[in-house]
């Protein structure tokens, strides 16, 4: 493990205020005039916008600098409960900079394009297996825009059905991410909220009362973002079916049980994957992702057009054909530089290895659940699998010292904190996912760095609830920020 | 097993802190029947074998030096100096900033996309990113129907813009069900959209594309003023956020929601997306504006930073009140375009559009005066045009092709609404084509008619 | 200009004692017996080397972490004098990694490396148009590789004219690279030191005792390391030809002069140039470099081999049939991949853009040898082109504060020193070369520094002697390194 | 002028401070004679120009998928994790680590090199890289001149070394010009350096190739005793550092300094280079070391820390006495070494060994199975070894080459010292070669002679 040292941090002001008039960073053909006679004038800009003026090596630098400020996988922990901060292999990147799998315009003929077309159809076979669907769309953004496409998919079966004016209850465990109440919403339908069980269970009893013909749909996160594998799912699935209704699971921790159980083979109708979490396509900050969706066979009528097919000769085609298709979620294929990462992680694993790599994950996480449930309180018991939830409530009671200030004070020491506060159901939550790409040293230092805290919260509880000191910048105002709502910058006048 | 650290003496000892015997031990939760029986053991690829797979599938693409095309997708150059910036691991292998004090890269990089976007599109407020401008177009037409506080259920739309995005749209209010489409068609002479005398009080948003897939510039003051008389929202959607170096902005013609596609300029248009769409709006629409925004705070020795603001809108803190339920957006690509405009600065911003103009006028001219070659419309445009071909188009497009020429986008296919689309193609350029590249097309045009 | 602050830096162990048996961290074919029966049992290797075993996400976190203790280019201001540490462009790089320009393999036939000679062809077409040269040979490695080319083709010249007994004396001025003599003696040849002028001019009067039949050449950098051009060059090189002697330019300042002078036409016989500093290849670390010599008409029979030539059809083909060539001075082309970089920089700027390169090379030195010798002690008030050099002798007799602590105190604030206690004949040199790639803002930044830093000197001189503060690792103990030469990890036993 | 920060304005400024009226008057020192008079004012290219410039300059070039190719050159795989660290501007855009307290990124990275390199040789003290191995054997060869206290004006170098370093040796004795060099012959039957009975006193050095260019692997242990017994110096070098996960260590045999190329496992071995030339030695020489060397040491705090070291043997410091001239040496690409050496750890480079060998093997076997072709030494190899053809060989190479497979070295070049190499080629292979490429040599090389 690294010791911690302080060194030099340096703080940019905006590229704004750098800039200098005069200065320009591009190398572009000789400027011309423009021949703009032709245009209305009330089309032409009046005023060019205002834009920084430097040159390369300043943009560089300011940049570089900036970059400095992160936190990001490659400087250390990173275990960000759900979101599966697994490390970014770099020949990802390098076969994604292939001039001939990307430079590419949507415009070209397919015959033009069999590469990029086998390259989807390739993964798209490789997620089916995978996960037990019998079709998958590349097409979704992220994740929440896979919720988006599995219930619209879902929507369309009901309407097909002649069902749409009835079927619009969704139910979602309380345990739920805030994603899937905000997709139900955005879909039409409506959300109704499911008490997880004592045991962090998603319990048939609490279903029953819903399984009417107003019923659409449940929504499942599996395992569960406690982490727990939702043993009832196959149960509560039939039931749904037997309602009418159908089963979307929200594939976020599909990482940990990618190569033990497929989805589509224990009752779920759609499920969305999220390539940036399982699949180790970067995170870029918050995006892009990519929310691919396996649909059951009855839903695959529904799916986005277009697919990719293959026709007898061996020849790959953009199937758009698809009458009762929801039609498209995105403008063209989906994030496709994030879909040439992710095949690229499959095959290099195999499906073998992305076997070993779910192990990894479960043993990396309940190494460190064991560890940790040492000294912190686990408010359920329950076996988990890729992850485990933590509660403040006692620390809080005894020392005033919350689950943000815990997760502040690690910053100090060079590693990110879970995620916190969520899910809502645990009080203080401090949710740890280390994945499978940390080694035993980087969980036993976390956790000993945990242990350090939790110490100074008795004997130094001030310290801990100031944090963070060593980060360049201290605890920042999140009040103050959405009270003055500077969200943008200005000339000074 | 080069990505997993964890060696057969780590294991044991692993197995032993968790009081488990064996790995398979730790899936007992998951009742058995539900585990996979027979897994298809397909082994991995080492790196040489992984490199030769996908240079073999990168053989089977043909990559064209000359790309005449656009509608949504327009080659851009990317500088390598912006390319570099994207790839530091420091900005590529964070996640969303959600613990700020470690995360003020990207947070001080989106503030100064949302400027940008601001600056661009002269509209008070402009958020972290969307996915793309088809369901940016969706979010803002849900947006105007919130500002509207659900009341309006109609919304206006051009048949203009770009059928990739309708597409998207279409789904996304088709699944919410409670906002009704109306399509307006173009005039068939002039390439604008047919706006109506007046409006429908239950009119939440009017939406043009400008310039619109045809390349033509509509009038968007004529809407604004339509808008605006009956207090609906007045909307944009722009397929390259280029144009706005020199094309009026949005906000300037009082549009109230501007949205445009920023991934021509970020360098990741290859084959369309990731693509990052940007939103502007006005400040008092804030509140009801979706996705994620970055203000600026400070900590308590006074010393500024940034911050993830006005969480209240969003989908982890409001759940089903959220305004979207967008959550993971495209902050890398929104970096890499607020990297690329850096190193522009107006000037160079200016001068792309300078190229882009004067290649088109010449690819435009040249090609008209080739015979049987006419012009679809008379409306201005900028970088992006319809002409109409004499004889086969598809076959005229693949002579092209065969040539390394990806000569535009054949409107056929998107021929349901009017005739006049048989044999048009849509052209466009952008500062990467050059005059000799123009004049290439132009010889084998004329060859492929001599022919 | 950045505001200093502190951050979270991870101090690395070695990456020998993070290693874990069992961990690996490439990706190769499956294993395979190696089939060693036909090999001597002495040939083969008792014990495996002890390398690191870790995954691949701990070598990156290891080198990652190593990177941020690094000061570079792209991070802040670097005005080593002497080594023209200007801003490299990315562009460089982009085009270096162009696979078809560097997967090659020297055993190609050249008719399938016609790009890679012609790449070649026109760099040394550009270097002669930039210097007045009649040819250059891109092989030498570096400057210093550079000048053991270039003493040796005059030595080879010497000896066809049958004088290599006597003429062994070379010239070099006081104020030379070590660099210089080192070359000198690897030539066989002896170091005369000459010494400069009091306005640090190389005088022709000094010359003077040692125009005889001993002198072989002189060995003068120009402008010299004081930054001052030399005026007396000319007429120098006139005196020395006629005493039989050769002219050897150092050419690591050639970024003052290019566009400007050319020196083939001036007298020099043969120079080399940096392309890692005047033609912004990056520098490493400490390289690789190149440093191409070029040389004069009457010189060209002597240069190494091979040497691109073009035949009548436009055919590029490798020269090797030189009866008078010193031989080989690299086993291939020289540092090819530098040598890429280096052309795409010339290319981009063209000789006009050059010209105004060197422009705003010498504005910038000026600019800040005006603002500083305000402020610190200037010994040559002679005017300098590209760099100054300043001297403690004040500060150290006030203050008791040398260069030394000024150095390091500067890094306190996040800017490289420049070269320190060089050139030797100034007392305490403080040798100062921004480059044409920092702005004026960075150019008043570190003159705001340099003046604190010297207003510590009064006020707290301590702080100055105990530099630096901020750099995550104090100032570190030379004598004891050089005593304790600990110079490899050795496992614990 | 993208990398020109300074405006107008503030150019102005400048001068104003300067107090000149003008850039050219900040020339004025120059005489004016001496200036260029008139300027060819060639103008820059831009992004785009300059990338279709050398686009098409690559598309002159022929990469070739097979290489059977070594002599000095070996294209082992590099991997993409490796190049990631060394395109780090932090390592990439700094210098020589003069100030060691911002430099300890490099410094480390260097002591780690050392490490490997004397792990490597098993030889105590190695320094922090050499040009490439040719010059490094030059340079091993003076210092052995000077371990000697020049006393010895005499070394033994085997003519079996690769004629690419041996001309680089050549030229650097030559210019000394203190020191013979005798060459030594190879046994025409082993291909193995012929030894004398006996070392002069007078001979200050012997080195032999490691393996040899024939791939031969020399009689270390011969010559170490030969050397010892005279208290003269043994020296190796080897083309290519990889061998070591698998050969016995130089240093284990007895050799005094060991030097060998470290670039082919350091991703720069196309066009022969940036090389890297790794040197190690025993202890009791190592103030007799030319190049730089990085220790261990602790700031005042007893912080460890690295720093550059030993330098009073330096050209900085002892100017005319240095042990060589060398300033920049090859520092990133010992980088990119020591990253590919951390992936790979000793289970990969024997790993790397196992595949070399093998394929070697096969192809030697099968091209021998083959009329005509014959072994020409009987010598031990390890993946790179001599046959000889029947026919024309250069036909034959291009032939091969046409079908996208490099064929080795045809030795006919160096063939000044015996005849035996009329219709010789040397070959070998890396791990980057499959079974299924040598399968489609072989199928090649028959239809070859079929045809
Ligand atoms: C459980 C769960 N569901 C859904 C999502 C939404 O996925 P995305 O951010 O890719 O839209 C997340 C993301 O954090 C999640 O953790
Ligand atoms: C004046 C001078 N001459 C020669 C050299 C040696 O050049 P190189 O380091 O490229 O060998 C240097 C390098 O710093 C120098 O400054």
């Amino acid at each position: 493990m690294s010791e911690i040292k302080s060194g030099i941090l340096r703080k940019e002001p905006l590229i704004f205020e750098k800039s200098q008039p005069g200065r320009e960073g591009f190398s572009l053909p000789a400027a011309e005039i423009p021949r703009l006679k032709e245009l209305p004038d009330s089309c032409l800009r009046k005023e060019d916008p205002v834009l920084p003026a430097l040159s390369e090596v300043e943009v560089i630098r300011h940049y570089t600098r900036l970059s400095h400020w992160n936190h990001c996988i490659e400087l250390g922990t990173y275990p960000l409960g759900s979101c599966t901060m697994k490390y970014n292999p770099k020949i990802n990147e390098k076969i994604a900079e292939i001039r001939g799998l990307t430079s590419l315009h949507p415009a070209q003929s397919q015959d033009d394009i069999q590469g990029a077309l086998e390259l989807m159809y390739t993964l798209e076979k490789e997620l089916c297996d995978l996960s037990g669907f019998s079709r998958v769309t590349l097409q979704p953004s992220a994740g929440a825009n896979g919720e988006f496409t599995g219930l619209s998919i879902i929507q369309k079966a009901i309407k097909e059905k002649g069902e749409a004016q009835n079927r619009k209850k969704v139910l979602i465990p309380d345990s739920a991410h805030g994603t899937n109440p905000a997709s139900v919403v955005l879909n039409g339908f409506e959300p109704v909220e499911i008490k997880s069980g004592p045991d962090g269970y998603l319990e048939i009893e609490s279903i029953k009362p819903h399984l009417d013909s107003q019923l659409a749909a449940i929504m499942v996160t599996n395992p569960n973002t406690l982490g727990i594998y939702e043993r009832n799912l196959c149960e509560i699935s039939k039931a749904v079916h037997e309602a009418g209704g159908y089963v979307y699971m929200d594939g976020a921790n599909f990482n940990a049980i990618m190569g033990v159980v497929k989805p589509g083979d224990i009752g779920v109708d759609t499920m969305h994957f999220n390539l940036h979490k399982t699949f180790s396509t970067p995170h870029g900050g918050g995006g892009p992702g990519a929310g691919p969706v396996g649909v059951v066979k009855a839903l695959e009528p529904y799916l986005p057009v277009p697919i990719v097919e293959k026709d007898k000769q061996g020849q790959y085609f953009l199937d758009t054909d698809r009458p009762s298709s929801i039609g498209k979620v995105h403008p063209f294929y989906g994030n496709y530089a994030v879909l040439v990462r992710a095949l690229v992680y499959i095959l290099e694993n195999g499906s073998s290895g992305l076997a070993e790599v779910t192990k990894r994950a479960v043993l990396n996480a309940r190494y460190l659940r064991a560890r940790l449930s040492k000294i912190l309180e686990i408010p359920y018991k329950t076996d988990t699998l890729h992850e485990a939830v933590f509660s403040d409530r006692k620390i809080k009671k005894e020392t005033g010292v919350t689950t943000m200030d815990v997760a502040k004070r690690l910053l100090d020491f060079g590693v990110h904190p879970p995620t916190v506060y969520f899910p809502l159901i645990v009080s203080g939550a401090f949710m740890v996912e280390p994945t499978e790409t940390e080694s035993l040293q980087d969980l036993d230092a976390f956790v000993d760095i945990v242990s350090q805290i939790l110490d100074e919260t008795k004997t130094d509880p001030e310290k801990v609830k100031t944090a963070p000191h060593n980060t360049g910048v201290g605890r920042l105002d999140e009040t103050y920020a959405a009270r003055s709502k500077i969200l943008r910058w200005k000339k000074k006048k | 097993m080069r990505y997993l650290p964890q060696s057969e003496f780590d294991i044991k000892k692993m197995l032993k802190e968790i009081r488990v015997g064996s790995i398979e031990e730790l899936f007992s939760s998951i009742p058995k029947e539900e585990k996979i029986s027979e897994v298809k053991l397909e082994e991995g690829r080492d790196e040489l074998h992984l490199c030769r797979f996908f240079h073999n599938l990168a053989a089977k693409n043909k990559v064209k030096d000359i790309i005449l095309a656009g509608g949504g997708v327009y080659p851009h150059n990317f500088p390598a100096a912006a390319a570099s910036i994207v790839s530091r691991p420091e900005f590529a292998t964070a996640y969303t900033p959600y613990q700020p004090e470690v995360s003020q890269g990207t947070l001080q990089a989106i503030f100064e996309f949302q400027t940008m976007v601001s600056e661009l599109m002269q509209l008070e407020v402009a958020n972290a990113s969307m996915y793309d401008a088809g369901s940016a177009l969706g979010e803002a037409l849900l947006m105007a129907y919130r500002v509207k506080r659900g009341k309006r259920k109609k919304v206006l739309v051009s048949k203009a813009i770009s059928p990739d995005y309708l597409q998207v749209v279409k789904t996304m209010l088709q699944s919410f069900g409670d906002i009704e489409i109306e399509y307006l068609p173009w005039d068939s002479k002039t390439g604008k959209t047919i706006l109506p005398q007046s409006l429908d009080k239950n009119i939440a948003a009017v939406a043009l594309g400008y310039p619109n897939y045809f390349g033509v510039i509509e009038d968007i003051s004529r809407m604004t003023t339509l808008t605006s008389s009956k207090k609906a929202l007045a909307i944009t959607v722009s397929q390259d956020a280029a144009v706005f170096g020199m094309l009026e902005a949005p906000g300037n013609l009082g549009v109230d929601i501007a949205v445009a596609e920023g991934m021509s300029l970020a360098g990741t248009w290859g084959m369309g997306g990731p693509g990052v769409g940007l939103m502007a709006t006005r400040k008092k629409y804030t509140k009801k504006m979706p996705g994620r925004i970055v203000g600026q705070t400070k900590d308590e020795d006074g010393n500024s930073g940034y911050v993830l603001t006005l969480a209240t809108r969003e989908q982890h803190i409001r759940r089903e009140k959220a305004t979207s339920n967008i959550c993971t957006n495209q902050a890398l690509v929104a970096l890499a375009f607020t990297v690329h405009l850096s190193l522009l600065g107006s000037r160079g911003l200016t001068r792309i559009n300078a190229l882009m103009r004067n290649r088109a006028l010449e690819l435009y001219e040249e090609l008209l005066a080739i015979k049987g070659i006419k012009p679809v419309f008379t409306g201005p445009f900028f970088n992006e045009f319809v002409l109409s071909f004499p004889g086969n188009t598809e076959k005229l497009r693949k002579f092209l092709a065969d040539h390394g020429i990806v000569f535009g986008i054949y409107l056929k296919k998107y021929s349901d609404v009017d005739s006049v689309f048989d044999n048009t193609i849509v052209l466009s350029t952008t500062e990467l084509i050059e005059t000799q590249d123009i004049k290439k097309t132009i010889k084998l045009v004329k060859q492929f008619y001599q022919d």
